[in-house]
């Protein structure tokens, strides 16, 4: 089934065309993964899935992108639409306050006051995201005094922490070591099951491990998109094959 | 007359130098002072076809208030200013003029010459406790509050105070030069008619005049003569007299000045104190 | 180079103490010397020109102003940072009119609110009419800088937080607020400055009248108007010393205060 | 719902702050022009603007406000030439240079400085200034140098709190990536973050502009305050705010309105010298 | 030859103990990398190595560091230290100016005031970071219009643009694509001719393809530093095994 289904979308910022004519169907309970080279639009995509290029004055969309359906343009409420589409940035962005506070603002963003129940979502959201043992002993410090990887899964754990149905990362892991990077990706896996994600990655073989689809950009087109599998093995347009076997350029 | 005892040193050791130049210290234009000063000193040429210029020099330092004159004139060995009588103080030195000191019997006897009424204005209806404070300044009690402070009498009405000390709250409000004379005048009136309740504004003739004509206040006060768009609309009554002294540093040797020199030194006609007399 | 950079700092800096030190050396040699109990009396009279009502009226006056003008200005600043489209000609507008604005001598002000509060809306003479004016007087200090401290918090926490599905009043409230607030902060201080220095506007609002007022459609004066009431005439040039010393110690309490009501108000927000 | 309400809520609750703002901002601006325009236009634009004899209580009187015009230029210059380099670099130094302990005596010191009033100034500037700039550089003291020492002074305070401000709010990240190509603290601070801060700085001059143009307490008493054309610095000048202040007190009838007509000068003057500065703005990205 | 001694050195932050007992020699003209589990220390040490840890406040250090033979802390000027140890941060950082004057910025602050000097500067320096292709009709326009990649490289090409001895990298290619990674990489390669360069990164396989020596650090231990290829091939620590293995947890 598909969760999210891009229609003839196309996106300037100012004059410049960021995507062109983009059409793809996102199915649900799958992780669909985003590559491309730099530059290519990826985060822009991926962005406009839970309309953060709101926020960007010049930047113009057409086309129509439908949840569940519905035109998240026309049909839902943007905090609604934020809500069920959780995301993790390319750069780590913690809030100046504590880790729990972090953790504990998405929840709280929608009515959660219990202490006790609080309590679990952050101790939960932090075990998910491999930083519980790091951080339990200074959950009051400010998350500004952890290193880049700390923070990055800080990040997702505030992702997390307000159970998403879709889940849009931008290369959540580039910021990771292999041992984090391994438990989350194993996350992102076990996440499968009750959420539909979207993973923009630089790193062909973490789209080879644990995406379903692949989807790969160039300039701002979608070149090809395809289950990961045959994408990788079998690619249909030449530009894919120079890209992922790294002939290109 | 006029003559200068200043000491005549070399200009190095910071002495008084008589080649310095003059600092006329003036007030600003529709200020009472400088009206009366302008007029009685004949600075401001009034011909037969209405029309009437102040010829005050554009070179004069212009300041705002009594309190910046003095503190002009104390900080500066050349200057030359005016201030109320009233006002007077040691910092600065009042010079005679012709040879009369302003002094307050000079200003009653009419030999100094240079004054100006202090007016208060009002609407016609007035409410009691108006009327009855405006009676008390006017009798001789009132009129021994003004003389009491440095202020001259006005000659006419001195019967005592005789009101039915009414209560009820009146607003009184304009020119700050009134207004200290207002405020002793309010707290001996008080006294004996603890009933009433006397507010004073200080802020200048104009506003004052506004406030009266619009209501906001009772009683306006005015340190200059009524505008003939003011007149129209309210009375004005003169209840003391303010003399205007000449003020020059105390550094300065100068003791005397006469009517002359003084009108072409604010003129621009005399600009070093070596010049006078000539 | 780097060295001619510091010493330039530093000059600039040891330039801008020494003047601030000789000022309030200045304002301590000739005021301490004129302080005595009776400035204290509760009641004005001409004997011992008290200045104890002024320093109530100053105390009343600002946190009346800061009231009216601190919710407005910031709420204002977040509408045009935070909900204006960007250029959008309103904002430059408004951003252009505040930034002329602050520029107007408060006599301006002062002679428009004696016409629209004092005798429009028949307040009289009054702190309300007072406090109202000051205002508008500091309105376009507070919105600029609360535009620019709310302009300088960067968007990735906007986008966290938008991201998590907070809608633009909690992202505002507990993520960009708690960051901007030293900046707006440093607006208030300077609008505290202006309140409490004010006399020009003051004179034509709030009157001049020398007594603790009994209602905000009283009549009262600020220090800053004492000190220019007594001294104006030159008869009372001691006291007006003495003035501007208890008004130093006034903007010291005040500024005090108002930061620490804001560290107060940041840690219940932290946590909100 | 309820959400959703209370978002909306708000929303026009920030709208109508800043109508407020701007309704109050409307009020004073039409407040001054129904005021002064009629007078302008009576006079005549160019006899006002550009006549050079100020003599309002003259029959007939005659209004020339360009000497004023003249006057507020060279002051608020002057005051800016002085006051804005040493405001930006006490504001960098508090905010780069100062040690922690030091500045929490420095900070309260700038805040203490934004709230001593004017008149103080003044005195300060009559008794204190007006004598020495006299004995170092001549002339009578009330002159157009003494009073742009004074304004320089007392912007000081909105642009160091504004500009400090500003500086702050730079993401060390820049300040980092310029000491790690080896540039020293001082080309570190001036050269990578203070381009940071441009806006935030930018915005305190205007404003410390503002207050400089607006001010006219302190500046009546060291100007001097004459109503002609200025003739050197060591003279004194009367400024457009110092114009209205000193005469407003006695103005009657059109002489009052010429009064407030000067306002709208003003306030027209200002707006050429934002117009200016967002100009700039723009061209220095 | 040894261009880089570190002697016992301890590091603290307040009361954490971020770096215990460091010993290592970083040879000239070389590629050492450091690798280690988020946390370890690895950024920590490197900004060691250009006194970066100087600007935060509670740092103390203990032991010694030396940049041929002298004393980085007592012998050597910090900012001509930095000249000649130039770095490359985690998170892209241009400053908000233009292409051109971020590039500029090293030469200028060095000195070099010539407009075609500084010309010919900007644009190697560009070309060695494989940028120069996509921004050289933008020079004017500020850097922080670029995608994050693009970021990246110009931060690269600011700190080639002043010619340092050692060019520390902290996981300089965490936001890059393949390609330009793969550019990076060989760019290191060639850098290495004439520079000493230290790079951190989470990358297993960019650390074997790329450098000479590898260092792998735990809880701010040194655990194993060695050959490149013996490090990988022939793990002498049980730890180190594991964590390349990715049998570590
Ligand atoms: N706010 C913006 N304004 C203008 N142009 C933008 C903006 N954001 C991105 N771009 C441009 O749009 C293009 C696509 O950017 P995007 O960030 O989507 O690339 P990406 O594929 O995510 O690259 P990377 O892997 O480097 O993150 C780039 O050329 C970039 O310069
Ligand atoms: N400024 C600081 N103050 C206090 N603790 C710090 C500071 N910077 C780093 N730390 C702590 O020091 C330890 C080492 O941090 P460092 O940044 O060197 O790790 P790293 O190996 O680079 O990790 P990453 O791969 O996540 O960047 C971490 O536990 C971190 O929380
Ligand atoms: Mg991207
Ligand atoms: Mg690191
Ligand atoms: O000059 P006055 O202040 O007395 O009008």
């Amino acid at each position: 089934m598909d969760k999210i289904k891009i229609y003839n979308m196309d996106l300037y910022y100012g004059k410049f065309h960021a995507l062109k004519g983009i059409n793809m169907n996102i199915e649900e309970k799958c992780i669909t993964s985003f590559i491309g080279p730099s530059g290519s639009g990826k985060s822009t995509l991926l962005k406009t899935l839970n309309r953060m290029n709101d926020l960007i004055d010049d930047c113009s969309i057409t086309g129509n992108i439908f949840l569940d359906g519905l035109d998240i343009y026309k049909h839902i409420d943007v905090n609604q639409l934020r809500k069920r589409v959780g995301m993790v940035f390319q750069k780590p962005n913690p809030f100046p306050m504590s880790i729990y506070d972090n953790i504990a603002f998405g929840p709280r963003t929608h009515g959660i006051k219990n202490k006790a129940i609080l309590d679990d979502i952050v101790e939960k959201s932090l075990k998910d995201s491999a930083i519980w043992d790091e951080v339990k002993d200074r959950l009051k410090k400010s998350a500004l005094s952890l290193s880049g990887g700390q923070q990055q899964r800080i990040c997702i754990a505030r992702a997390l922490a307000v159970n998403p149905e879709v889940l849009l990362m931008d290369e959540p892991t580039s910021a990771l070591d292999p041992i984090s990077t391994a438990k989350i990706e194993d996350l992102v896996q076990e996440l499968k099951e009750s959420y539909t994600i979207v993973i923009v990655t630089h790193n062909m073989q973490q789209a080879a491990r644990v995406s379903d689809k692949t989807a790969f950009f160039l300039s701002g087109e979608l070149i090809e998109y395809n289950d990961t599998e045959t994408l990788f093995s079998i690619p249909e347009d030449k530009r894919t094959e120079d890209y992922i076997t790294g002939r290109f350029g | 007359t006029g003559e200068n005892k200043a000491k005549d040193v070399s200009k190095d050791n910071g002495a008084f130098d008589l080649e310095n130049e003059i600092v006329a210290v003036t007030r600003e234009e529709g200020s009472g002072t400088r009206g009366a000063f302008v007029e009685l000193f004949e600075i401001e040429e009034k011909a037969q076809d209405g029309t009437k210029i102040d010829k005050t020099t554009k070179e004069a330092i212009t300041q705002m208030k009594t309190d910046t004159v003095l503190t002009t004139v104390a900080g500066n060995e050349y200057a030359i200013g005016y201030v109320s009588t009233g006002s007077l103080n040691d910092t600065v030195k009042a010079i005679n003029i012709d040879g009369i000191a302003p002094t307050v019997e000079n200003i009653k006897n009419g030999s100094y010459k240079i004054a100006r009424p202090f007016n208060i204005a009002t609407k016609d209806n007035l409410s009691e406790l108006a009327k009855d404070f405006i009676n008390f300044i006017m009798s001789s009690e009132g009129q021994e509050v003004v003389q009491n402070n440095k202020y001259i009498a006005i000659e006419e009405n001195t019967s005592p105070y005789s009101g039915n000390k009414p209560s009820g709250k009146i607003v009184v409000a304009g020119s700050s030069s009134v207004t200290p004379l207002m405020e002793k005048l309010r707290e001996v009136y008080l006294e004996i008619n603890p009933n009433g309740e006397i507010e004073i504004q200080q802020s200048d003739s104009s506003s004052g005049m506004k406030a009266a004509i619009d209501g906001t206040a009772d009683i306006g006060m005015a340190s200059r003569e009524l505008k003939d768009s003011e007149s129209a609309e309210l009375k004005s009554t003169a209840i003391a007299i303010d003399g205007i002294a000449v003020i020059v540093n105390n550094e300065n040797a100068v003791e005397n000045l006469t009517k002359e020199n003084i009108r072409r030194i604010f003129i621009g006609e005399i600009t070093k104190w070596s010049e006078i007399n000539k | 180079m780097s060295r001619l950079i510091r010493i330039m700092i530093k000059l600039a800096a040891l330039i801008t103490f020494s003047i601030l030190f000789l000022i309030i050396g200045y304002i301590l040699v000739k005021g301490l010397p004129n302080i005595k109990p009776s400035l204290f009396a509760l009641e004005y009279t001409t004997e011992n020109v008290s200045l104890f009502p002024a320093i109530v009226t100053t105390i009343i006056m600002t946190f009346l102003s800061l009231m009216i003008a601190v919710p407005i200005g910031i709420f204002s600043g977040f509408y045009l940072v935070e909900y204006a489209k960007n250029g959008n000609k309103l904002v430059n507008i408004i951003r252009i009119t505040t930034e002329t604005l602050s520029g107007i001598p408060s006599i301006v002000y002062g002679l428009f609110g004696l016409l629209f509060f004092v005798t429009t809306l028949g307040w009289g003479f009054s702190i309300l009419a007072g406090a109202f004016t000051l205002s508008i007087m500091i309105l376009p200090l507070i919105i600029r800088s609360t535009e620019e401290a709310l302009l300088a918090v960067p968007d990735t926490l906007r986008e966290a937080s938008f991201g998590l599905g907070a809608g633009k009043l909690r992202t505002i409230f507990k993520v960009v607020l708690p960051v901007a607030m030293p900046g707006i902060l440093s607006g208030i201080i300077l609008g505290i400055g202006r309140i409490v220095g004010e006399t020009a506007a003051l004179i034509y609002t709030a009157g001049t009248v020398p007594k603790i007022p009994n209602s905000l459609f009283s009549s009262a004066r600020t220090l800053a108007i004492h000190m220019y009431a007594l001294s104006s005439e030159g008869l009372y040039t001691n006291e007006a010393n003495a003035t501007a010393v208890i008004l130093l110690i006034v903007v010291i309490g005040i500024n005090g205060l108002s930061s620490y009501f804001t560290k107060k108000l940041l840690k219940g927000n932290y946590n909100g | 719902m309820k959400f959703k309400f209370k978002e909306k809520f708000m929303e026009i609750i920030f709208f109508i702050s800043a109508s407020i703002s701007i309704i109050s901002l409307i009020l004073i601006c039409v407040f001054m022009f129904a005021n002064g325009i009629p007078a302008i236009v009576e006079i005549g634009f160019f006899k006002f603007l550009f006549g050079k004899d100020w003599s309002p209580t003259n029959i007939p009187p005659s209004f020339g406000i360009f000497p004023m015009i003249l006057g507020s230029l060279y002051v608020t210059g002057g005051a800016i030439l002085l006051g804005v380099p040493i405001g930006i670099l006490t504001a960098i130094y508090l905010a780069k240079f100062c040690p922690e302990k030091l500045y929490r005596c420095l900070k309260p010191a700038i805040n203490l400085m934004a709230g001593i009033p004017s008149i103080v100034y003044g005195f300060f500037g009559l008794i204190i200034l007006v004598p020495l700039t006299r004995d170092i550089f001549g002339g009578t003291g009330n002159s157009i140098l003494t009073a742009s020492i004074l304004l320089a002074t007392m912007i000081l305070p909105t642009i160091i709190s504004l500009s400090e401000a500003a500086i702050r709010a730079v993401p060390k990240d820049y300040y980092e990536g310029a000491v790690a190509l080896g540039a020293t603290h001082e080309r570190s601070v001036i050269f990578a973050m203070l381009p940071a801060a441009k806006s935030g700085i930018m915005s305190s001059i205007v404003l410390g502009i503002g207050r400089a143009i607006g001010e006219t307490m302190a500046v009546v008493m060291v100007a001097g305050n004459q109503a002609r054309m200025p003739n050197g610095i060591l003279k004194g000048i009367r400024t457009l705010t110092a114009n209205i202040v000193i005469e407003m007190g006695y103005a009657a009838d059109l002489h009052r309105e010429t009064l407030i007509g000067t306002g709208v000068v003003l306030f027209i003057f200002i707006l050429i010298i934002n117009g200016i500065f967002s100009v700039l703005k723009r061209k220095v990205v």
